[in-house]
């Protein structure tokens, strides 16, 4: 028996619930030892519409079960992604979505303009919830209106699968997830990283040069599957489940929580192999319980 | 590039508190060169620990550490028959280029790392290879060399030359250095074309996290995982590279 | 060369900056292996006007570097507490805050107001932050309006220190941190837990009967230190800094990122020594930096 | 109560995959009573993990255990000269009266636990000890025994009566139980005066976190750590405990 591990997104069919997290496959051209089979697919590092230097050294500090990165978003810019990534995306049998990000709501708009239609650009996932540059990201996805704004600017712009990834810096994600959802976003992605921070006790100041980064990695996973949960029930549109997923149990909690996928990011830091070891462990689970597919997996989403 | 689960085979001291680990990994060792390192990572840690190796044979690895925190503590207390996870090899090392006569290698504290391999490569090429060893004291100086001349050099003057490996350093048609980021500007200031070998922290260490930045003279970074971890030394921005890591201060 | 370990929370002298977190000291009563002199002082396990239950087990779930807990505020009520424990408190060289629960405004200040001049109460830590209990709780610390009210409410009852406790769970944990402050309270406490979730993959629903549970332990401790520190700087009063606290050099980020004192829970249920070392270590490391006392530590709170 | 870094002496198998670990704690052997636990940290866990006390002589307690999860495969891999953190003894044990002529002791597969240390003390009190050790099979029959008396019982007959030991056990003047929680629902139902020892989630283990509640018939619940482990068998509302706990499984 082999168990089928397919699921669609909001009409993008994919392979596998298994995709790679942005900002942890770069551009998806030096990713060692990934075994593509897994892969339901990749989000790209995020871009600006204009090359980005990103935050000074250091830009990560290990704390327990977790790392905070301050990365700041360093990137090419959208015409050298065009360029030099998009072709080799076009040839790749997985779907690529590009991380959007910008300073304005209309920087969002004008960067999926320019990417709209460029083969192998499969789709969007909208940050509104970077914490580690100055202008834009959190402003966005902290407030409904703005995630709405940002929303609405990317959907003229497309016809392409649009994901809006989430901040956990919220009071309610269900009121940004609801906002983002009747701005016409195809699914959202739960959820970026959390802000924290490290104290050098040498120093006496912050371990990053940014003072302040954000915090991935199994730590948040608990944290991450409330806020897919509560995302997963505010709206009727797929969730995509972020934070912590090292193993197939991980994903698994996700998958019952109410996400149609799962994506991942730190884990393939410590393990280059994860997102095969996921997807291996995932279609074991589902065959040990005589499930056919990932759809039938029983799902824990009461709409109460 | 390898993942491998691998044997810790043995262990010895070179130095007050500086050991070489050997492990079995013949596929890395068959390909790594000097400059490169390997991502280590065993149950105690979080993310993986990048080292560089110091030595290779056909079956084993070796990389040389000193407790400077929590990782290298665990990874010392460990002994043969462990088993860690070793990826690599990473990086780029040092590009030697057959022509050059002299190769002169600096090495501060624990810099000694990348050197055995760099004077094995660099006699293969033709070259004469003198190594300059510094550090504090007699103890903290690891006691083996490569080369043709060895020169040390320590702070206390309680071995060799008193004073610092870059004052003791003759000329050479290349230069080499591994040691204290502080110590490799000053490479820099001298020697301009020196090639050196960098500390940064590093999260994924195969190129994709953009965590191990290093700042370079024409502006923007590069990442020490991958462009590096070797450098040419004016192609560094010293100023906005951190000096407070702890390999880089452990001299 | 003793290191003076003193300071002064809002005009409350404590002998040391560590403190024992509410409900992982229960009444103090039955504390194992404490060695009292390294204690500041201690908060009570969360109290209501009239007795709980709290929830049915499962409680507890251990999760990476740290635990989910929904113990719903289990506790004796008012009455019990005055007649049982308070009396035990009066004798002791280190003073005990209550942690005050309500499900409504008029209940906060009812329950100081009953507590308020009776022996061994030296003060309130008002709790507007716990994520386990039905109603209140987390719902008067997510709103800026709701927390002053709270915190008007109960300073009307008492001249004794009032500290207000703040959940993470917000946008802005300054917003809150404001109101309060304005409302009239002496110190606050950041942070309470996270709210996380776990989910069984055998019955395919929540590990915790409550369904989700507060996040705490070292997982936490880089957003909890972000999260104080971002209070410190929204305000002029003092703030004591709680999460993940295990050992002195955790402390000190607290400490440095611009805390008074530091609460200590999960870790002195792994650790019963937790709270003298943690002392100790502090004086250690003030000692080694020929500091004579803990007020000259230097702080990093750039008020930008 | 004690708080030691405790040496790991001896282990030995005493059914397919449990094994009995002896760990050097005088303070603690020397004052333990039987129904009592030990709260046990290493450095592979989160929160400590709680073990009745199996045996106790002058310098060692033993516990006995089988890998239902990472912390118990962990501890079995462990071996003698290994340390681990011991917090105890926890927990109000067995209350055992003089003037009882006959004990029952039944125990589902791990359930063993606090058996030898009760069997014990029933002894010493003058009673006449009957033991009666379920299983599902005779692999998972724990090969150890105390008492005057000891019957077999598995649920596929493969040793001694074919069914549970609820079945298989006789009446006496004090009934004594330990297994899953759902075996012990059963012991409540026929011997409602029966003394069991139930499992929960522990968060302190001394009392002060109120993670290990147990839901009791008259309302409200008590915790397991302080009031328990050892219950009434009327006491314990059975419908509200969760049976689905590791130890409480593993018939
Ligand atoms: C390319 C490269 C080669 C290296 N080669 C050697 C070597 O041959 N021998 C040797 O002893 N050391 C080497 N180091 C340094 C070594 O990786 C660190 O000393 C080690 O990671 C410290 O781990 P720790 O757990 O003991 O320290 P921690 O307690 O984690 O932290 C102490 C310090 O270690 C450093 N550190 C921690 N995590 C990382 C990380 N992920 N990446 C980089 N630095 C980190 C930081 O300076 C930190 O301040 C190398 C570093 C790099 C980047
Ligand atoms: C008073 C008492 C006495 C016990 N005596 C024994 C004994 O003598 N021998 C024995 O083998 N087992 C005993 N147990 C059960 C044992 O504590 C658990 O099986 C063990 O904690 C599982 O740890 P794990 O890491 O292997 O499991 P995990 O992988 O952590 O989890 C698997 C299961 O273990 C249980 N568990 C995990 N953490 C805890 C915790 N903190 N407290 C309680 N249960 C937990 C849960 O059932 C969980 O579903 C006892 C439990 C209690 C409460
Ligand atoms: C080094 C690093 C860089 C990241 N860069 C981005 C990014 O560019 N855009 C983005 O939306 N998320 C970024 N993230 C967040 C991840 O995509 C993911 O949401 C987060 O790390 C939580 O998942 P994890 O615990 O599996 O890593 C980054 C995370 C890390 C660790
Ligand atoms: C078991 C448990 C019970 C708690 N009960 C309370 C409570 O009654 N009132 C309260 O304000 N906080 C309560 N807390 C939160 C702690 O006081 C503290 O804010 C939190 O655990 C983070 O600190 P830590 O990581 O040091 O545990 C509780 C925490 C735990 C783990
Ligand atoms: S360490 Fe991740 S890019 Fe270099
Ligand atoms: S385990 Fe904490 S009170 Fe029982």
């Amino acid at each position: 028996m082999t168990v089928d591990m397919s699921v669609a997104v909001a009409g993008m069919k994919l392979r596998s619930p298994v995709l790679a997290a942005s900002g942890a496959f770069g551009y998806g051209t030096e990713v060692p030892l990934l075994d593509r089979r897994a892969l339901g697919g990749m989000v790209s590092k995020g871009i600006f519409l204009r090359p980005r230097t990103g935050s000074p050294p250091p830009r990560i500090v290990e704390t327990p079960s977790g790392m905070l990165n301050a990365i700041g978003l360093q990137g090419p810019g959208v015409d050298a992604l065009i360029r030099d990534y998009a072709p080799q995306w076009a040839s790749w049998d997985f779907p690529v979505l590009v991380n959007i990000n910008g300073e304005s709501v209309s920087e969002y708009g004008d960067l999926v303009g320019r990417l709209d239609g460029v083969p192998g650009v499969a789709g969007f996932e909208i940050n509104i919830s970077c914490p580690n540059v100055e202008q834009g990201g959190l402003y966005f996805g902290n407030d409904p209106r703005a995630a709405a704004a940002v929303t609405e600017a990317v959907r003229r712009r497309t016809t392409l699968p649009v994901w809006v990834k989430l901040t956990p810096m919220v009071t309610d994600i269900g009121v940004i997830a609801r906002a983002v959802e009747g701005a016409g976003a195809d699914a959202l992605c739960a959820v970026n990283t959390f802000v924290g921070m490290s104290i050098d006790l040498n120093a006496y100041k912050p371990r990053l040069s940014f003072r302040t980064g954000g915090l991935s990695g199994p730590a948040i996973r608990p944290l991450a599957i409330h806020l897919a949960h509560q995302a997963a029930r505010a709206v009727r549109i797929p969730v995509i489940g972020i934070g912590g997923v090292t193993n197939a149990e991980d994903a698994l909690e996700f998958l019952v929580a109410g996400c149609s996928a799962v994506q991942v990011g730190t884990a393939t830091f410590i393990n280059p192999r994860a997102i095969a070891e996921i997807h291996d462990g995932i279609s074991a689970h589902l065959e040990l319980r005589h499930l056919n597919s990932l759809a039938e997996l029983p799902r824990y989403l009461p709409r109460d | 590039m390898f993942l491998l689960n691998a044997r810790i085979t043995a262990m010895r001291e070179v130095a007050r508190g500086m050991a070489v680990i050997s492990i079995a990994a013949p596929e890395i060792a068959a390909i790594v060169r000097a400059g490169q390192f390997v991502n280590l990572g065993w149950a105690g840690v979080f993310l993986r620990r990048p080292f560089s190796v110091y030595r290779a044979d056909g079956e084993r690895i070796e990389v040389v550490l000193k407790a400077v925190g929590r990782g290298t503590s665990q990874l010392l207390a460990m002994g043969p028959g462990d088993v860690i996870s070793c990826l690599g090899p990473l990086g780029h090392g040092f590009d030697l280029e057959a022509g050059s006569r002299t190769a002169v290698l600096i090495s501060g504290g624990l810099g000694v790392a990348p050197m055995p391999l760099a004077a094995k490569e660099a006699s293969a090429l033709g070259m004469r290879v003198t190594w300059v060893h510094g550090a504090r004291s007699i103890d903290e100086l690891c006691s083996e060399s490569a080369g043709d001349e060895v020169i040390w050099a320590t702070d206390d003057g309680s071995r060799g030359i008193a004073g610092t490996a870059i004052s003791a350093a003759p000329d050479g048609d290349v230069v080499l250095a591994c040691g204290p980021n502080r110590m490799l500007a000053a490479v820099a200031d001298r020697w301009p074309e020196a090639l050196v070998a960098v500390e940064t922290y590093m999260g994924c260490g195969t190129g994709v996290c953009l965590g191990c930045a290093v700042p370079l003279t024409r502006g923007g970074y590069d990442r020490a995982c991958k462009e590096g971890p070797v450098y040419r030394a004016a192609d560094i921005d010293w100023a906005a590279l951190p000096s407070h890591l702890s390999y880089a201060v452990t001299v």
